[in-house]
């Protein structure tokens, strides 16, 4: 085998602490080695032409680049090495920068482990086959998980192309928190007013199957193939004669017990509801852990009033099945409470705030809720716990975000636009009011952002203190904030009749769920991971599965639109094209020596192990052994190092492949 | 045959008089409840009546592994290196006659085609003194294979035990004779008439018309009855002094050097015939179990004129399937 | 009770099986593993406190028809191994017709009394010595003097050594291995038709019974018999060399025992440990 | 003569997904390393073998990690959980015969875990450091080979 190793500078940022010509001179009088030079930018066009010239004159078998990450550039040399007729697989990465160079100082040190890199490359590739990529259809329908502005807009996106779309939705409606809020920055356009328009096309859209109330049970398959298991739960409402009409709603004697979630506690809702009168679908569900019917069989008021007997108190979760090509998750984010939380808890809860129980403590959701026109005060700032105008409001900053003691490391992002909106809807409703703001920093780095910022402060006269809020505690009716003005260096203590608290944007708890059962990465946080940071946001580790929103980390709503288009994207682009290539690497069994014990079955996550029946000429069986549905495989090779007798290997993974890189070792 | 007389104080002297720089000593002893030969033991252990060993001694003269050369690889040169042969001489100290009797045996497979340079260095660097046997169990049948309790077949000296302090030492080969006169000189002449308990042989068999029935009977029902529960392992072939199947392998200390080595095989593993096809002749037991009589008692016999054999017993008592080889060939030639 | 060979005569007769694997005693009284095939062949069969082997081994040694079935002779012991071989797909649990033998302790010579100190250990922590699954039950058992665990005195001593101390232990042990493979031929847990052992494209483990091939066999053969040992001792009867083979499958039995709460041929329907798994196992070793 | 200063080879087997990519993180993230380690990238921790490890002993490593996902994050849903039995057993048995945890190491370091990574692979050096060579597992390799090494 002639085996060709290039290794690049990448300008200075392996050159620097590598000395690429050493590497490359040791490696060229390595056995087997028929080729070896160092370039500056080996991913280059010029670089890449120095590979295919040298595969053209030498001869060359198989590939060596010693270069960035595999997860980097391995498919840009793969292409250019099968351009000059080396089979891609017949390429191996020895990843120079991000474990070698950008990681040392040292140049003698880092050189010897550069070699050692490209050595152990090199003993891999001389037992690597040519490989031929898999080809599998694909299904052109995608799932978005979660109804959301993030996925209403890829739902639509999508629809709009003229693919088929289920979008689930856990709650009775879709709008998500976008449909909580009042206005909008930075132009403080109505809320619900841009976004109804939009649920109603989701709702009407032909393309487009709709399921609130529902969750993803399961998923099974991969990339273009999958096969995802719903659960609609038991609405207690048949939703194909329901006709939205209410009177179940008003009659329903319980008001006071359930809190709403809409209005985020601030009002109490009855056990048969429909979460905001804009909702879609516009069909009640029962809360069944209040409604009397479930508790004592008695009641039936719902009933008795629906002329269009629509109310099912029989009804049981359903189970859909959808084939799907791509899935779109779109879960987005909760926002953090300061409730004492228990030991060991991620996140700590905020005693010195009063751990929720001040009851004109409230959070940014809540007060969105009370700056709204269709809010439990109709648009009136009213403080909740006596219903009184606040005269002097404290907003607070940073609550949990960016305060690694509390368990926050990141920046919640969108704080310090709303805060400033918040600040600004308040003073023009409440005109002789205070409003005063204690921030760490204002980041408004958003278009007409910081214009929005200055206006709050400069028009609307909000009082800006940069330093945190110490302590939040009530005397006499007033809620004392006692702080520090870090600029002026003095301590500050407001006497105000209502605090909001810009807690931190957290991923909703069922993300590292949904996360698990999508087989996708998320951060010690529970947001979802991207599978790189820059150059593919929107696309996961696992193919065909994309993220839009906040379920990936805090963002705002042009941000979130944004990427769900962008997630929308990338799904058609998977649906561009009929017939899907995978890479080969997949679990493939040797069936003259396999025992039959089935192991690799018990450990395979995709049901991809399948019994075989070996028999002789005359149908007399002689064994039963596995076999790999190389459609199902995954490649992990969990299989292979699970079997006994060695029966099973991964291709690309070999074991071969392995020993000779372990081996390769014993040389150093 | 010259005969002296020999006490056990003799024999001590012997064995601390010996150079440890140019001899090594190797001798039974007791490991938990069985013997073993080991090497400069510090309780040699010299008694007729005990027990053949659990394993015979076959490894000092044809070890289980065993290099045969070196290579190394610089830049795309290789090269070659013997291994370094320790020149030192090896006493073995009370051998069973069943045991010392399995050198000539070996010596004829050895030297026949190829001669094995490491297997006769070591024997001409050995000195064997055989020790009268009055041992006997339900496994053992020496008598059978032309041997018995005081057989001098490849002992250099041979001991029987006189009384409980003195043995008669006769010296059986020229080696042996060099051997006492360089280091027992000055022992006394013996000229009376030994004593020996008579063997009592349970499967008396003749090994010759066993030869002729099995050259006769390959596919004989009897090899299915008796290799069926045979479990494959090949306990019978390394615990037995005359087997001397080896494999060849190349084995890699790193990617640039490595080693041809030769290592004990078996006949009863089941990969031992098997073809790089993926073809195997002998592809099963019973087939494997035929090859093994087969080869003891009639191919070998044909090519060496005597049976691979001594009839120690041990491939029976370590047997985990219980597999009594003397009596299928006790069988075979009563039939 | 029925005696064991009214049962095999029966099923022999009636053709329900095959042929029957069990126990016979030779000419000179010592007690071996033996295949009846017919009637009289059945007066051969026998069962005493020298039936020692475990003949689960010959259910994936011995050719058994896809819709055949066959009588197998076995302790208590020998049909957990039973039960596990159905647990990992070797047999149908219909093919075997299982004699369950009520055992009184057995003894690895043939030479051996039948007395405290030469009962097996495995015995004295046999739950019960009545068989567990089984379609017919023979034989009675008589109470025996348990005998002492002089391997957990070892196991308790290997443990309270440094490394480097056990280390020394088993490199003296592993030094004594010729590479027989009779662990691996007794064992009836390995039924690989080809043994990682003689795969050598790539080679898996160095075949050379030398220290460092010795090592990685014995290493390799214990992991793998990990959660799937059934403790029947045969591989440590079986060495010729006398290593103390169960040292090392106990350990990866208390490890089942321990971390997972599990034993290996129990229940033809217990999932088996190796291939699944729980969210919350025990990482307390991973950082 | 001074003695030169014993620096380990520790090879790490790490997957594809989490542990290679945040070691990836933590080289764009600058974080210096000891350079000892050499990392084989492997698809999952469930693709790794016990005699892997074997043979990184016997090829002279001086201490081996293993590193992937944490559970839950698996890539392919699963492999770590197997994974994870796997070496519970394995490393039992190792210790048991006298190769234990300072030898073998096991951590679970995600793709954001760039720090973490760096913590865990220079504390495993330093471990494997202070153990100084793996001399028992070098005897019986080149009990075998000591003539060619000249």
């Amino acid at each position: 085998m002639k085996i060709g190793v290039f290794v690049c500078y990448c300008g200075e940022n392996i050159g620097r602490t590598v000395d690429c010509a050493a590497v490359a001179k040791e490696l060229s009088a390595y056995p087997g080695v028929a080729h070896a030079e160092a370039y500056k930018y080996m991913c280059s066009d010029p670089g890449q032409n120095l590979i295919k010239q040298a595969i053209k004159e030498k001869n060359l078998d198989a590939v060596v680049v010693g270069s960035c990450s595999p997860h980097m550039h391995e498919k840009t040399f793969r292409k250019a090495c099968a351009s000059a007729g080396v089979n891609p697989y017949m390429v191996e990465i020895a990843n120079l920068r991000e474990h070698c160079s950008w990681i040392h100082d040292d140049i003698p040190s880092a050189t010897a482990k550069a070699i050692d890199l490209v050595r152990i490359a090199v003993e891999k590739v001389k037992y690597n086959e040519p490989l031929q990529t898999i080809q599998v259809p694909v299904t052109k329908r995608a799932l978005v998980i979660g109804g959301g502005i993030a996925g209403i807009q890829s739902a639509l996106d999508i629809a709009n192309a003229g693919f088929p779309v289920v979008l689930v939705e856990k709650e009775p409606s879709i709008g998500g928190h976008m449909s909580q809020l009042s206005e909008t920055f930075p132009t403080l356009d109505c809320s619900q007013c841009i976004l109804t328009p939009r649920m109603v096309e989701v709702y009407q859209h032909s393309n487009i199957t709709l399921l609130t109330y529902s969750e993803v049970e399961k998923v099974e398959g991969f990339i273009g193939n999958f096969k995802v298991t719903v659960r609609k739960k038991a609405r207690s409402v048949k939703d194909e004669v329901c006709t939205g009409c209410g009177l179940c709603v008003q009659n329903c004697p319980i008001k006071k017990k359930a809190q709403s979630e809409f209005d985020e506690s601030l009002t109490t809702r009855p056990a048969i509801y429909v979460p905001f009168p804009q909702a879609v679908p516009n069909i009640p569900v029962i809360d069944r852990s209040v409604c009397t019917y479930y508790k004592t069989g008695k009641c039936q008021m719902c009933k008795k009033v629906c002329g269009r007997e629509a109310i099912d108190f029989e009804q049981q979760d359903t189970f859909l099945t959808f084939d799907i090509g791509a899935i779109i998750a779109a879960t987005g984010y909760k926002l953090y409470k300061i409730d004492k939380k228990p030991e060991g808890h991620i996140y700590k809860g905020y005693g010195e705030y009063g751990y929720g129980e001040l009851k004109d403590v409230i959070d940014g959701l809540q007060f969105e809720r009370i700056a709204s026109a269709s809010g439990p005060t109709s648009g009136e700032i009213l403080r909740p716990s006596d219903k009184k105008e606040p005269k002097k409001v404290v907003f607070v900053q940073c609550v949990g975000s960016r305060d690694e003691s509390k368990g926050f490391s990141y920046c919640s992002k969108i704080c310090c636009m709303y805060t400033a909106k918040h600040a600004m809807l308040y003073k023009h409703k409440v005109h002789d009011g205070e409003a005063y703001v204690f921030y760490m920093d204002i980041r408004s780095n958003g278009k007409g952002y910081d214009e929005f910022v200055r206006r709050a402060i400069e028009e609307d006269g909000v009082k800006y203190i940069r330093g945190r809020v110490s302590k939040i505690y009530e005397e006499n009716g007033k809620y004392i904030v006692k702080g520090e003005d870090t600029i002026a260096g003095v301590r500050m203590e407001i006497d105000a009749d209502m605090v909001v608290l810009a807690t931190a944007m957290i991923p909703q708890p069922e993300n590292s769920k949904v996360a698990q059962l999508l087989g996708i990465p998320y951060d010690k946080h529970g947001f979802m991971q991207e599978v790189h940071p820059k150059l593919r946001p929107v696309e996961t580790s696992t193919g065909g599965i994309f993220l839009a929103g906040a379920c990936h980390s805090p963002r705002d709503i042009p941000e979130s639109v944004a990427m769900a288009s962008a997630a929308a994207a990338k799904a058609m682009v998977l649906f561009g094209s009929d017939i899907l290539e995978r890479e080969p690497v997949v679990a493939k069994v040797e069936a003259s020596t396999c025992a039959g014990c089935f192991y690799c079955q018990k450990v395979c996550a995709y049901s991809a192990i399948e019994r075989k029946e070996i028999r002789d000429r005359q149908g007399n069986l002689i064994k039963v052994v596995a076999y790999v549905n190389a459609g199902l495989c995954q490649g992990c090779g969990t299989c292979n190092a699970t079997c006994p007798s060695k029966s099973v290997e991964l291709i690309g993974f070999r074991d071969e492949q392995i020993f000779a890189e372990i081996q390769s070792l014993s040389g150093f | 045959m010259k005969e002296f007389i020999i006490n056990t104080d003799e024999i001590a002297n012997l064995i601390s008089s010996l150079p440890a720089d140019k001899w090594d000593i190797l001798a039974p002893a007791k490991d938990g409840k069985s013997f073993d030969y080991v090497l400069s033991s510090d309780k040699p252990i010299i008694n007729s009546e005990a027990p053949p060993s659990k394993i015979s001694f076959k490894e000092y003269f044809f070890p289980k592994s065993e290099t045969l050369f070196y290579y190394k690889r610089e830049a795309n040169e290789i090269s070659l290196t013997e291994p370094k042969f320790a020149e030192k001489k090896l006493l073995v100290l009370a051998a069973k006659p069943c045991d010392a009797a399995s050198l000539p045996i070996l010596s004829k497979v050895f030297n026949w085609d190829y001669k094995d340079e490491f297997f006769n260095k070591r024997v001409n660097n050995s000195v064997i003194i055989g020790l009268s046997c009055a041992y006997s169990d339900e496994s053992c049948f020496c008598t059978s294979v032309g041997l018995d309790r005081n057989n001098t077949k490849g002992s250099d000296i041979f001991l029987t035990p006189f009384n409980d302090k003195q043995y008669v030492l006769s010296v059986v080969s020229d080696k042996g004779d060099s051997f006492v006169k360089e280091f027992l000189p000055n022992l006394t002449e013996f000229t009376g008439t030994k004593e020996t308990k008579e063997f009592i042989d349970n499967k008396p068999f003749d090994y010759k018309k066993t030869k002729d029935w099995i050259a006769a009977n390959f596919e004989n029902k009897i090899w299915a009855e008796t290799g069926e529960v045979c479990i494959g392992c090949a306990q019978c072939a390394f615990v037995c002094p005359t087997c001397h199947c080896f494999d060849i392998v190349d084995e890699n200390c790193d990617l640039n050097c490595g080693r041809r080595i030769k290592n004990w095989d078996a006949c009863q593993f089941g990969v031992f015939t098997k073809h790089a096809s993926g073809h195997n002749p002998r592809n099963s037991q019973e087939k494997r179990y035929r090859q093994r009589v087969s080869h003891k008692f009639d191919y070998y016999y044909e090519k060496f004129g005597e049976v691979l054999c001594t009839g120690c017993g041990r491939c029976t008592r370590g047997c985990p399937a219980g597999i009594d080889i003397g009596e299928i060939v006790f069988s075979i030639s009563n039939q | 009770m029925p005696d064991l060979i009214e049962i095999a005569k029966g099923l022999l007769e009636s053709k329900e099986v095959s042929f029957i694997i069990g126990y016979t005693k030779d000419r000179f009284g010592r007690v071996k593993p033996y295949i009846a095939k017919s009637v009289e062949d059945a007066n051969n069969l026998m069962f005493d406190h020298h039936s020692i082997h475990n003949l689960a081994v010959y259910l994936t040694r011995l050719k058994i028809p896809e819709n055949g079935r066959v009588g197998i002779v076995a302790k208590s012991c020998d049909i957990k191994a039973i039960i596990a071989l159905i647990q990992e797909n070797q047999i149908k649990r219909e093919q075997v017709y299982i004699i369950g033998m009520n055992c009184s302790g057995v003894v690895t010579h043939s030479t051996d009394e039948w007395k405290k100190e030469n009962i097996q250990i495995k015995c004295k922590y046999c739950a019960d010595k009545a068989p567990m699954l089984y379609d017919a039950v023979a034989g009675t058992a008589e109470p025996f003097e348990q005998p002492d665990d002089t391997q957990e005195v070892l196991m308790q001593k290997l443990e309270t050594m440094s490394s480097a101390e056990r280390w020394d232990f088993w490199a003296k042990e592993f030094e004594k291995c010729i590479k027989c493979y009779a662990c691996r031929q007794v064992c009836p847990m390995c039924y690989c038709e080809q043994c990682l052992a003689e795969k050598n494209q790539p080679q898996w483990i160095t075949t050379s019974p030398t220290p460092a091939g010795n090592f990685s066999w014995n290493i390799i053969k214990a992991f793998h018999m990990a959660g799937r040992c059934v403790g029947c001792h045969e591989c440590e009867r079986a060495c010729p060399m006398g290593i103390p083979l169960t040292l090392l499958t106990r350990k990866m039995g208390m490890v089942a025992g321990k971390e997972f709460n599990y034993r290996h041929g129990m229940a033809i329907d217990q999932p088996t440990l190796v291939g699944s798994y729980n969210f919350n196992d025990n990482e307390d070793f991973i950082k | 003569m001074a003695e030169e200063k014993f620096e380990p080879k520790v090879v790490a087997f790490v997957c594809n997904w989490c542990t290679y990519t945040g070691a990836d993180l933590a080289g764009t993230s600058r974080l210096k390393q000891e350079p000892n380690a050499r990392l084989i990238r492997v698809p999952c921790t469930g693709r790794i073998d016990p005699v892997f490890v074997i043979k990184a002993f016997e090829s002279g490593a001086d201490g081996v990690l293993i590193s992937g996902c944490h559970p839950g994050d698996c890539h392919y849903n699963t492999g770590n959980f197997h994974a994870r039995r796997r070496w519970t057993f394995f490393k039992e048995l190792l210790n048991f015969v006298g190769i234990d945890s300072t030898r073998l190491h096991f951590s679970w370091v995600s793709a954001s875990e760039g720090k973490k990574w760096v913590d865990v692979v220079n504390g495993v050096i330093d471990t494997v450091r202070e153990q100084g060579p793996f001399l028992k597992y070098k005897e019986i390799k080149e009990h075998d080979f000591q003539e060619i090494e000249n």
